[in-house]
C-alpha cells in the first residue's frame, strides 16, 4: 500500500504538473479547459493518496465538475475565436511567458529552500475520514461554515445581479 | 466723595454725551455741552483748589476702584491731587476752557462740529486723568488717551491724506517713546510690585541705592516716554507735522498741555531721576540740543504754525534743561507761562490764518496791524513773552529762572548757560520776526473779518496771563517773590532753582540777549529787509536755510534709515515666506503622488506582478536571513 | 517502506502554484486569468491537505473546504464579470481594460 | 446636568433650526439665536450663583462612558472655563446675528454646522476627560471645514483643505500624546484612565514627559497659532464666511491657548519649564512677525487675520511666563482678542457685503460715507493696538509684566509689538477710512442689529479694560497654578499699605474660585 501510494503520488504529481503547464500555454480556451480538468483530476488523485478521500471527492465534484462546467458555459457564450484575436503568435506567447516564469521559478526556489530546512516528516500514512472532517467542520469551525455560507450567498447575489443587468441590456437591445 | 474725580469726570461725561448723541444735537447744544463741561471742570478745579489751599492740606487722594490686583502686583484706579497736579489741572482746565471757547467761533462753519468737541472733551478728560493719576498705570492710560486724541484731532480733516499722514506719524513716533516707557513700567512693577506713585517714592529709596542700574534703567526708559511725548530730540519730528490739525488743537494739545506731559512726568517721578544722576545729565543735554536746533529751525520756517511748532519744541527744550539741572520749580514755572503765551500765539495765528483763507505762509502776510489791532496786540504780548522781554512779561521770569538754574548747576554749568543764552537770543529773533513780518510792513493780502466775542475773550485773558503770570516768582534782585516756588516747591521736593541763585549780572545778560534779538529782528525784517534778502540769497545761506527748514534732516534720515527699509521688507514678505515653505512641502507631496500614481496602470496583470514580487521579496528576506 | 516526504508534497504544491502564477502574469485573456486563479487555489488546497496529512488531523481539510467555497464564490462572480466585460467592451484582453489607470 | 445642557445646547438648537429651515428661514435664525442667548444667560447664572465648594470646580457633571477603557463623560467648569464658555456663547450669538442677512443659501445647514462647531468648542472648554477633550476637539473641526468650503469666498476650497490638513495634523499629535500619557500613567500605576484629575499626578520620566508635552504643545500651538505653524490661519480666516471668521478668530484659536493653560502646563510642569524659553521666543517672534505681515496686507480680512497671529503671540508669551501676571494676562488677552477681532471680522464682513471687495486700495474715505461703521472699526482697531482702557491693554500689560519677571529682554522686544500694532492698525484706518472716497462708492451705514452687537462688544471690552479685577479673579485656573507661583518675583515685597487709599482686604482679594 505504502509503495503503491508513493509511486502513485509521483505519477499523479507529474501528471498534474504536466497538465497544468499545458493549460497555460494553450491558445484555445476550450483546449485549456480540458487540460485543466485533467489537472484537477490529477490533484484529486494526489489528495486521495495523501489520505484525504473526502477532499479528493470534493475536488472532483466541485472543481472538475461544477466549476469547469461554468467555465465551459462561459467560454461558449463568449466567441471562441477570442483568444486568436487578442493573443499573439506562438512565439509572442512564449516571449510573454519568460518574465512571469522567471518570477515563478524564483518563488519556487525560495519555497523549496525554506522546505529544505524543515524537519523531516512524512505524509499519507493515515487516512483522515470524512467523519473526522465533519466533526471538525461543524464543531471547531462552525463559525467559519456560517461565514462561508454567507460568502456563497454573496457570490450568488453578486452573480445574479451582474447577470441580470446583462439580461436587461440584452432585452433593451432587442426592443430598441 | 467725587470731589477730585469730578475734575476729569465732567469733560469725560461731556465726551460721552457728544459721542453718543452729538451728531443729532443742534450746534448750540453741542457748544454748550462741549464748552460747558470743560468750563465747569475749570471752575470746580479753581474752587476746589482754593478750598484746599485755604485748608493747608493740598494732598488729596482717592481710590475709585481696584483695577487689577494680583498677588505680586496691584493697580487701582485712583486719583491724587497735590500741589504739582493742582497747577497742572489749573493750566489744563483754564487753557482748555479758553481754547474751547475760541473753538466755538473758529469751528463754527465746520460740518463735524460735534465730533470736534467730542474729541476735545475726551482730550481734556484724558489729560486730567494723566495729571491726576495716582498710579503710573493710570497715568499711562491718560498718556495714551491724549495721544489718541492728538491723532484723532490732527486727522480731524481726514479728507486730506496729508493730514492723516501727519496724524499717523505723530502717533507712531510718540508710540515709540510710549513703548519704552511701558518697559520702564514693567521694570518698576517687577521690582517693587506696585506702580502707585506714592508707594514707589517710598519704596525705591529703601530698596535701591542711588545710581543702581535698575533705577538708572527705569529713569532712562521713562525719559524715553517723555522725550516722545514732549517732542525732544531725537523724537521731535512729529510735532511740526502735527500742525495739520485745526489751530485750537495746536494751541491746546500741541503747545499748552499734551506736549508738556513729558515735563510733568519727569517732575512727577523726580525721585527716580534724582537717584540717577547720569540720566539727569542726559535730560539736560537733550533739552539743550533741542532748544538750540529747534530754535534755529524756527528761524528758517515760512509757515506761521510751523514757526510756532518749532518754537514749542525749543521751549520744551528749556523745560528739559531745567529738569536736567534739578530746577523742578523753574521747569514747571516755564511750563505754565509757556502754556499761556504759546496758546495765545497759536490762537492769534488761528485768527490770522482763518482771515487769510487758510494762508500759512508768512511771506504772503503783512501789515495786518491795521486790520486786526486786537490780534496784533495779543500777538505782540505773546511774542514778547516768548522772547522774554525783560520785566513786563511772564516769559522773562520763567526763562530767567531756568538760565539762573543752569548757571548754578554742576560741572558743565557755564556751557549749559551759554548755549541756553544763545537759544534765548534765537528765540527772540524768530519771535519778533514772526510778529514783524505778519503784522508790520505793507498789506499783501486783504484779510476777511473773522473775529468774534468767543475769539476775543480768550485772546484778552491769555494776553493778560502771559504778562502777569510771571509776577508770582521773581528773582531776588527784582523783589524775590516766591509764591509759585513756595507753592509748588514742596510737591517737587523743594529743590533749589527757584531763581535768584546766581549773580545779578546774569539777569542783565539775559535781558540783553532778548533785547538784542528784538533789535536784530527789527533791523533785518523792518529796517532793511532788502539788504537782508540779498544777504540771505547767498548760496551758502540758502543751503543752510533749507537744512534748517527741514528740521536738520531728521525726517529724511528716519525715512531712509527706518521707514523705507521697514516698508520694503514688509512688502517683500507680503506673501509670508513661512507659508512658502509649506507650499514647497505640498509640492513635494504632489510630486511623490505623481510618481506613485504612475504605478497605477490599470492593468490587472501588473498589479498581480506587484503582489508576486512583494511575496518574493518577503520570502527572500526570510530565506536569506 | 517508502513514504512520501512532506517536502515533496509541498514542493508539488509550490510548483503548481508557480505554474498558476506564471499563467496569471503571462496571459491576457480574462478566462485564462480565472483559470490560473483556480490553479493557484487548488495548489494552496493541496498544501493544506498535505499539512493535514502530516499531522494526522482534520483541520487542513476543513481549510481545503473553505478554499473550495471561496473558489466557488469567486468563480461565479468572476465569470459573471467576464460576461459583462465581454458584452460591454467586446474584448477579454485584460490589458485593454484600463479604466482604472491612475 | 446644567453643564450637559450648556454643552449640547448649540448642537441641539442647530439641528432643530435645520429642521425648521425648510419651512421658514427666519425662524431658523431665531431659534439658534435664542438658544445661544439662553446659553449666555445660563453661563451668567452659573457665574453669579456658583460658590466655591470643597471641590475646585464650580460645577461638574460626570457619567461613565466606556468604563473598561477608563473613559468617562466628564464636564466641569472653573472660572477660566466659564469665561471661555461665556465668550463662546456671546460670539456665537454675534456670529448668528452677523450672518442674518448675508447667508442666503442652505440656511438650515449653515446654522446646524454653526451649532455643531460651537458645541465642539464648548466641549473643549469644559471637558476634563482627555478622551472627551479629543472627541470635542475633532467635533469642532469638521463642521468648520464645511463652513469654509461651502460658504467661503473665492479661494475657499484651498483654504478649507489647508485648514483641515493643519488642524488634523494637530489633532493626530494630540491623540498620540493623550494615548501616550494614558499608557505611561497606566504602566506606572496600573490605573488606565483618561481622567484629568488622575493624570495630573502622573509620574513620568523626564524624556517621556518632554515628548508628550511637546506633542500637546505642537497640537495647541497649531491651533493658537504660533509661528511657524500659523500659515493656515490667514487663508482660512480670509476665505471663511463672516460668521466663520468670527468663530475661527474669536473661539477656535482660544482652544489652543486654553489647552496650554488647562492641560499642558499642569500635566507636564517640568517639561513645560524646559520648553518655556523656546515657547516664549516663539511668542515674541509671533508678535513681531504677525504684525509685520499685517502691516503689508492689502486685503482687509487678511490684515485682521495676521493681527491675530500677533496677538496670540502675546498669549503664548504669557502662558509660558508661567506666573500670575503672565497667565492671567494671557486669559484676558484671549477674551479681549476674541471680542475685538471677532468684531473686526464682523465689520469687515459687513464692508465686503456692502462694497463687494475686501481690497483696501479700492476703499478710502469711508468715514464720510458710513461714520458709525468707521467709528466701530476705529474702536476695535484701537483695542487691538492695545489702547489703555480697552481690555486688550490689560492683557498685554500683564503678559509683558509677567514676561519681564522671567526675561527682561523678551519683554522689551515684545513691547516693540506695541509700536507695530499701532502701525498696522493706523495704516488700516488711513487707507480705508480716511482720505477721499473713490468716485461712485456707495456704502450704507450699520443697521440697528449690527449696532447693537458692536455696542455690546465695546461695552464688554471697556468693562474688562477698566474693571479688570473680577475677570482676573475668575481667570485663575482651578488647577495648575500651584506649580508656578514660587520664585517668580525678583524682589518680593509685602503689599501692606500704610494709610492712603482703599485697598481691598486680603480676604476680598484672595477668594479666587
Amino acid at each position: 500500500m505504502a509503495t503503491l501510494s508513493a509511486g502513485a503520488f509521483y505519477v499523479f504529481s507529474g501528471l498534474a504538473i504536466l497538465a497544468t503547464l499545458l493549460v497555460i500555454v494553450q491558445r484555445n480556451a476550450v483546449h485549456a479547459l480540458l487540460y485543466l480538468v485533467v489537472s484537477f483530476l490529477a490533484v484529486a488523485g494526489l489528495l486521495f493518496v495523501l489520505g484525504a478521500p473526502f477532499a479528493a471527492a470534493l475536488e472532483v465534484i466541485i472543481y472538475a465538475g461544477a466549476i469547469m462546467v461554468l467555465f465551459v458555459f462561459v467560454t461558449m457564450m463568449v466567441s471562441p475565436g477570442q483568444e486568436a484575436a487578442t493573443a499573439d503568435a506562438r512565439w509572442g506567447l512564449l516571449k510573454a511567458l519568460v518574465g512571469p516564469a522567471a518570477i515563478a521559478l524564483l518563488l519556487i526556489v525560495e519555497l523549496g529552500s525554506v522546505l529544505v530546512h524543515a524537519p523531516a516528516a512524512h505524509v499519507g500514512a493515515d487516512v483522515i475520514s470524512p467523519k473526522e472532517v465533519a466533526v471538525a467542520l461543524f464543531g471547531t469551525y462552525v463559525l467559519g461554515v456560517e461565514l462561508a455560507s454567507m460568502l456563497l450567498l454573496a457570490g450568488l447575489v453578486g452573480a445574479y445581479h451582474l447577470g441580470r443587468r446583462m439580461l436587461q441590456r440584452d432585452r433593451e437591445g432587442e426592443t430598441g | 466723595m467725587l470731589d477730585v474725580a469730578l475734575i476729569p469726570g465732567l469733560p469725560l461725561a461731556g465726551f460721552v454725551i457728544l459721542a453718543l448723541v452729538g451728531s443729532r444735537l443742534p450746534r448750540r447744544a453741542v457748544a454748550i455741552i462741549g464748552v460747558g463741561s470743560v468750563g465747569l471742570s475749570a471752575a470746580w478745579a479753581l474752587l476746589f483748589g482754593a478750598a484746599l489751599i485755604a485748608s493747608h492740606d493740598v494732598h488729596q487722594s482717592q481710590t475709585l476702584w481696584t483695577w487689577m490686583a494680583l498677588p505680586h502686583f496691584e493697580a487701582a484706579i485712583g486719583l491724587s491731587l497735590d500741589r504739582l497736579s493742582l497747577v497742572m489741572v489749573w493750566v489744563v482746565t483754564g487753557v482748555g476752557f479758553l481754547t474751547h471757547l475760541y473753538s466755538i467761533a473758529f469751528m463754527a462753519d465746520d460740518e463735524d462740529y460735534a465730533r470736534f468737541f467730542a474729541y476735545m472733551n475726551l482730550f481734556v478728560g484724558s489729560m486730567l486723568v494723566l495729571v491726576l493719576a495716582d498710579d503710573l498705570l493710570l497715568l499711562y492710560l491718560g498718556w495714551e488717551g491724549v495721544g489718541l486724541c492728538s491723532y484723532l484731532l490732527i486727522a480731524f480733516w481726514y479728507r486730506d491724506p496729508k493730514n492723516v499722514r501727519a496724524a499717523v506719524k505723530a502717533f507712531l513716533v510718540t508710540r515709540i517713546g510710549d513703548a519704552a516707557m511701558a518697559v520702564g513700567l514693567f521694570l518698576l512693577a517687577a521690582y517693587t510690585g506696585t506702580l502707585r506713585i506714592d508707594d514707589l517714592m517710598l519704596r525705591l529709596p529703601h530698596t535701591f541705592p542711588a545710581g543702581a542700574p535698575v533705577v538708572v534703567a527705569a529713569a532712562a526708559l521713562l525719559l524715553a516716554g517723555a522725550v516722545g511725548k514732549s517732542a525732544q530730540l531725537p523724537l521731535q519730528v512729529w510735532l511740526p507735522d502735527a500742525m495739520a490739525g485745526p489751530t485750537p488743537v495746536s494751541a491746546l494739545i500741541h503747545a499748552a498741555t499734551m506736549v508738556t506731559a513729558g515735563v510733568y512726568l519727569i517732575a512727577r517721578m523726580q525721585l527716580v531721576f534724582n537717584m540717577a544722576p547720569a540720566v539727569m545729565a542726559v535730560v539736560a543735554w537733550i533739552g539743550l540740543a533741542t532748544l538750540l536746533l529747534a530754535g534755529l529751525s524756527a528761524l528758517a520756517q515760512r509757515d506761521l504754525k510751523r514757526i510756532l511748532a518749532y518754537s514749542t519744541i525749543s521751549q520744551l527744550g528749556y523745560m528739559f534743561l531745567a529738569l536736567g539741572v534739578g530746577a523742578w520749580t523753574a521747569a514747571i514755572f516755564h511750563l505754565v507761562t509757556h502754556a499761556f503765551f504759546k496758546a495765545l500765539l497759536f490762537l492769534c495765528a488761528g485768527v490770522v490764518i482763518k482771515s487769510l483763507h487758510d494762508e500759512h505762509d508768512i511771506a504772503a502776510m503783512g501789515g495786518l496791524r491795521r486790520h486786526m489791532p486786537l490780534v496784533f496786540g495779543a500777538f505782540t504780548v505773546g511774542a514778547a513773552s516768548l522772547a522774554g522781554l525783560p520785566l513786563v512779561t511772564a516769559g522773562f521770569y520763567s526763562k530767567d529762572a531756568i538760565l539762573q538754574a543752569a548757571w548754578a548747576s554742576g560741572p558743565h554749568a557755564a556751557w549749559l548757560w551759554a548755549v541756553a543764552l544763545v537759544g534765548a537770543l534765537v528765540t527772540s529773533v524768530y519771535a519778533f520776526r514772526a510778529l514783524f513780518v505778519v503784522f508790520l510792513g505793507e498789506t499783501r493780502r486783504e484779510p476777511a473779518r473773522v473775529s468774534s466775542l468767543a475769539m476775543s475773550v480768550p485772546l484778552v485773558v491769555l494776553a493778560a496771563l502771559a504778562l502777569l503770570a510771571g509776577f508770582v516768582q521773581t528773582p531776588s534782585q527784582l523783589g524775590g517773590i516766591s509764591v509759585f516756588g513756595g507753592f509748588v516747591g514742596p510737591a517737587v521736593g523743594g529743590q533749589v532753582g527757584q531763581g535768584g541763585g546766581g549773580p545779578g549780572w546774569l539777569l542783565l545778560v539775559a535781558s540783553g540777549a532778548s533785547l538784542l534779538g528784538l533789535l536784530i529782528a527789527w533791523v533785518l525784517y523792518v529796517r532793511r529787509p532788502a539788504t537782508f534778502a540779498r544777504l540771505a540769497d547767498a548760496p551758502a545761506w540758502v543751503a543752510l536755510r533749507q537744512f534748517a527748514l527741514e528740521g536738520f534732516g531728521f525726517d529724511r534720515l528716519y525715512d531712509t534709515m527706518i521707514v523705507q527699509p521697514f516698508v520694503y521688507l514688509t512688502r517683500a514678505n507680503v506673501g509670508d515666506f513661512v507659508d512658502w515653505l509649506y507650499v514647497c512641502l505640498a509640492e513635494v507631496a504632489r510630486l511623490l503622488h505623481g510618481l506613485m500614481s504612475r504605478a497605477q496602470t490599470g492593468r490587472v496583470r501588473w498589479y498581480a506582478a506587484g503582489i508576486a514580487l512583494g511575496a518574493l521579496l518577503m520570502l527572500g528576506l526570510v530565506v536569506l536571513r | 517502506m517508502q513514504q512520501v516526504p512532506l517536502e515533496h508534497a509541498l514542493l508539488v504544491a509550490a510548483i503548481l502554484f508557480g505554474i498558476g502564477l506564471t499563467g496569471l502574469l503571462a496571459r491576457r485573456n480574462l478566462l485564462f486569468t480565472l483559470m490560473s486563479i483556480e490553479i493557484l487555489l487548488s495548489a494552496a488546497g493541496l498544501a493544506f491537505v498535505a499539512a493535514a496529512s502530516r499531522w494526522g488531523q482534520a483541520d487542513g481539510q476543513v481549510m481545503f473546504i473553505f478554499i473550495l467555497v471561496m473558489a466557488g464564490a469567486e468563480v461565479s462572480v468572476g465569470l459573471a464579470l467576464v460576461l459583462q466585460i465581454h458584452h460591454a467592451l467586446k474584448t477579454l484582453d485584460s490589458d485593454a481594460i484600463r479604466q482604472l489607470r491612475g | 446636568m446644567t453643564l450637559v445642557l450648556l454643552f449640547i445646547l448649540p448642537l441641539a438648537a442647530g439641528a432643530f433650526a435645520w429642521a425648521l429651515a425648510r419651512r421658514d428661514e427666519t425662524l431658523c435664525r431665531w431659534v439658534l439665536a435664542l438658544a445661544l442667548a439662553l446659553g449666555l444667560l445660563q453661563t451668567a447664572w452659573i457665574w453669579v450663583t456658583a460658590t466655591p465648594s470643597s471641590s475646585s470646580w464650580l460645577a461638574e457633571a460626570q457619567w461613565p462612558w466606556i468604563p473598561s477603557l477608563g473613559i468617562s463623560f466628564h464636564l466641569a467648569v472653573d472660572g477660566l472655563s466659564l469665561l471661555m464658555v461665556g465668550l463662546s456663547y456671546l460670539l456665537g450669538l454675534a456670529a448668528v446675528l452677523a450672518s442674518w442677512s448675508s447667508i442666503r443659501e442652505r440656511v438650515g445647514l449653515f446654522h446646524f454646522l454653526l451649532g455643531a462647531v460651537l458645541t465642539g468648542i464648548l466641549g473643549v472648554f469644559m471637558a476634563i476627560d482627555l478622551f472627551l477633550l479629543y472627541f470635542a476637539w475633532e467635533l469642532m473641526l469638521i463642521p468648520m471645514v464645511f463652513l469654509i468650503a461651502l460658504w467661503g469666498h473665492e479661494n475657499r476650497r484651498y483654504a478649507a483643505l489647508k485648514f483641515a490638513l493643519f488642524t488634523q495634523a494637530g489633532g493626530l499629535l494630540l491623540l498620540l500624546s493623550i494615548l501616550g500619557l494614558h499608557f505611561a500613567h497606566g504602566h506606572a500605576t496600573g490605573v488606565y484612565t483618561f481622567a484629568y484629575s488622575e493624570l495630573l499626578g502622573a509620574r513620568l520620566g523626564p524624556t517621556a514627559a518632554l515628548w508628550l508635552a511637546l506633542g500637546f504643545f505642537v497640537a495647541f500651538a497649531i491651533k493658537l497659532p504660533a509661528v511657524p505653524l500659523h500659515t493656515w490661519l490667514p487663508d482660512a480666516h480670509t476665505e471663511a464666511p463672516t460668521a466663520g471668521s468670527m468663530i475661527l478668530a474669536g473661539l477656535l484659536l482660544k482652544t489652543g491657548g486654553y489647552g496650554l493653560i488647562r492641560f499642558m502646563l499642569p500635566l507636564f510642569p517640568e517639561a513645560a519649564e524646559r520648553l518655556a524659553p523656546a515657547a516664549m521666543v516663539l511668542g515674541v517672534v509671533g508678535i513681531l512677525y504677525g504684525a509685520l505681515l499685517a502691516f503689508a496686507q492689502t486685503d482687509l480680512k487678511r490684515l485682521v487675520a495676521y493681527t491675530s497671529v500677533s496677538h496670540l503671540g502675546f498669549v503664548l508669551l504669557g502662558v509660558f511666563a508661567r506666573n500670575d501676571e503672565g497667565l492671567r494676562g494671557a486669559v484676558v488677552q484671549m477674551l479681549c482678542h476674541g471680542l475685538s477681532t471677532g468684531a473686526l471680522f464682523m465689520l469687515v464682513g459687513a464692508l465686503q457685503d456692502r462694497l463687494g471687495t475686501r481690497d483696501m486700495r479700492r476703499m478710502g474715505g469711508l468715514w464720510a460715507k458710513a461714520p458709525a461703521l468707521s467709528i466701530a472699526v476705529l474702536l476695535f482697531a484701537l483695542a487691538s493696538l492695545g489702547l489703555p482702557g480697552m481690555g486688550n491693554f490689560v492683557g498685554e500689560f500683564l503678559v509683558l509684566l509677567g514676561t519681564y519677571r522671567v526675561s527682561a529682554a523678551l519683554a522689551a522686544v515684545g513691547s516693540v509689538g506695541l509700536i507695530l500694532a499701532a502701525a498696522y492698525a493706523l495704516r488700516m484706518m488711513q487707507v480705508a477710512f480716511f482720505g477721499r472716497a473713490p468716485e461712485g462708492l456707495e456704502l450704507p451705514d450699520l443697521g440697528l442689529r449690527e449696532r447693537a452687537v458692536i455696542a455690546a462688544m465695546v461695552l464688554v471690552l471697556l468693562w474688562i479694560g477698566l474693571f479688570a479685577q473680577p475677570v482676573l479673579m475668575a481667570a485663575t485656573p482651578a488647577v495648575g497654578m500651584a506649580h508656578s507661583e514660587q520664585g517668580t518675583v525678583l524682589h518680593p515685597i509685602p503689599l501692606a499699605r500704610d494709610g492712603m487709599g482703599t485697598v481691598p482686604a486680603p480676604s476680598e482679594r484672595g477668594n479666587a474660585p
